[in-house]
């Protein structure tokens, strides 16, 4: 398959392909997310309770995302695509972190820490690819205002050990579920822009 | 004396639309007991009770879509009460996302083949189950299949992704095989039952030449 | 005279987290030459050089984490100068998911067994490149072997899909085989090269009895 036969006159990554590479890479943060919270889960958090706190919501709660399946097929794929964009963003800021305080627990392995740092890297690879698809998509202009601050760094570094193993519980419970939702919101996108919603 | 506490024992959604919860009954203390079922979604301090206590059978509560959300965890109790007083089971904590289990696939075939090289070989051909949404993205499925000799005691399974149908070259000739798929939501929840069996002769012909 | 316009020959990514493009420079026209790389993004005006003309040897660039996105088309082209002048290579576009090239397969084992019911067959297993293994989410690969007795002519291809092992059951008794196993990237890309032969002798009493 040559890549553009005709020279660089429309030379393009098509749309069906940013999302087929979208949807993959997703699906590998999260299956990375998944990993490192069943990891951090079995070695810190057995019996200590941590789920009852998690549900105190995470950082992107404001972030209004659909729940269920009519929610997120009514909602405007641009706004739809704004949201996942957003999500990424929010997470750009702590994912920094945890690559770093990760170090800081107590004999953590060494899996742990290569996890954090390759999710790093590749949610930042989605964002840019993310943003490649929102300017091929959007209509008007792109909207810089979804974006969620995360204030959760100090409790990473708390000195009592239960209290900041709390809080990593709590970023990886956050974590592998908004790396769930970006990837199920990917394929509905991209069922609905590429297939006509007969994926 | 009151009733002891119940035991939630399972909750499933077949389909990541839908999710029913069941428990198991302490002794009655000797008096007539009914359950009630309540629970709180997480961020929210409002309790619910169980919006349908009949659709899924005896002690069992069944939540439809409108009351089933994502991403979220609810904290489900079951309250047993009878003239003594009541007791409530431990809370369970359910994210209806991790406890997806479909039906399993339906209209698998089987078919012998010879490819352009006069090599033999079998297609397998499923769909997913009815009540699984997977034309809109909002569900999607991996499958995985295994076999075995009729008499043979050890299945052999083989994954494959999300496809909905497999070439196998490296088949015994002259064997009659024993078939069967389940599947899975590609990252959370459990395998389906396995598919009922299907069986397929291969000719003694099904040699590979040399 | 000016020197002869270079041609890009190839360019490989391994595991699509990293690439390397290869040029091959002409006549240098009597005069010391030397060769610049430059490249443009899909969409964009700017012009980048060449990152890293070390890394992957002589006549070569290499693209690290940092400069490689697959988001993107790089419209690539070489530069070759000396005093009297320079010529630029023809472009050549990269889409770095279409030149992932992995290594091959490694740890290629092969075993010889005997069903519950005595019959012989052979296993094969193997494991992922160890680039490729480490992000095993990331980059899935698909497997196809090969075999030929050891005189014979024709090799057999079996595609095997993303399993890392294989059961063979028709082989020939007496013979002795060549085995080999190479690897791809499930959708874009190209075979890897076949791992280093290995051999295995059918023993007489391989026959597949009825």
């Amino acid at each position: 398959l040559p890549i553009c036969p005709d020279g660089s006159a429309n030379c393009q990554v098509s749309l069906e392909e940013l999302f087929d590479r979208a949807v993959k890479l997703s699906r590998y943060i999260h299956f990375l997310s998944s990993e490192i919270f069943n990891e951090f889960d079995e070695r810190y958090a057995q019996g200590r309770g941590f789920i009852a706190k998690a549900v105190n919501g995470c950082h992107t709660s404001s972030l209004t995302t659909p729940e269920d399946k009519e929610q997120a097929q009514q909602i405007h794929h641009e706004d739809l695509l704004n949201l996942v964009l957003g999500m990424l963003r929010s997470w750009n800021d702590p994912l920094i972190h945890l690559a770093s305080e990760v170090q800081s627990i107590k004999e953590a392995p060494e899996t742990l820490l290569w996890k954090a740092v390759e999710i790093e890297e590749q949610n930042k690879r989605l964002l840019e690819g993310m943003e490649k698809i929102v300017g091929r998509v959007h209509t008007g202009e792109i909207g810089n205002e979804i974006y969620s601050q995360w204030e959760g760094l100090p409790s990473l570094q708390l000195a009592d050990e239960d209290s900041k193993l709390s809080a990593f519980y709590n970023l990886l419970h956050c974590l592998r579920r908004d790396s769930h939702k970006i990837d199920n919101y990917l394929k509905v996108l991209k069922c609905r822009l590429i297939h006509d919603n007969n994926c | 004396s009151p009733p002891e506490k119940p035991t939630i024992i399972k909750c499933r959604s077949p389909e990541k639309e839908t999710f029913t919860c069941w428990w198991k009954p302490g002794s009655d203390g000797g008096y007539p007991t009914n359950h009630t079922l309540l629970y709180s979604k997480e961020g929210e301090e409002k309790i619910y009770e169980c919006p349908d206590y009949k659709t899924a059978g005896p002690n069992s509560c069944y939540f439809d879509k409108k009351h089933t959300s994502f991403w979220t965890i609810y904290n489900i109790t079951v309250k047993a009460t009878n003239e003594m007083g009541s007791n409530v089971s431990d809370p369970h904590y359910v994210d209806v996302t991790y406890i997806v289990q479909p039906d399993p696939p339906v209209n698998v075939t089987l078919e012998l083949k010879k490819s352009v090289n006069r090599k033999p070989y079998l297609v397998l051909t499923w769909s997913p189950p009815p009540l699984a949404d997977v034309r809109s993205g909002w569900l999607t499925l991996e499958y995985e299949l295994r076999l075995k000799p009729e008499e043979g005691e050890e299945w052999e399974t083989i994954f494959v992704g999300q496809q909905t149908q497999c070439k196998m070259f490296s088949l015994n000739p002259g064997k009659k095989y024993i078939v069967q798929i389940h599947c899975k939501p590609d990252h959370h929840g459990s395998w389906s039952e396995w598919s009922p069996e299907m069986y397929i002769q291969i000719p003694t012909d099904f040699r590979v030449k040399d």
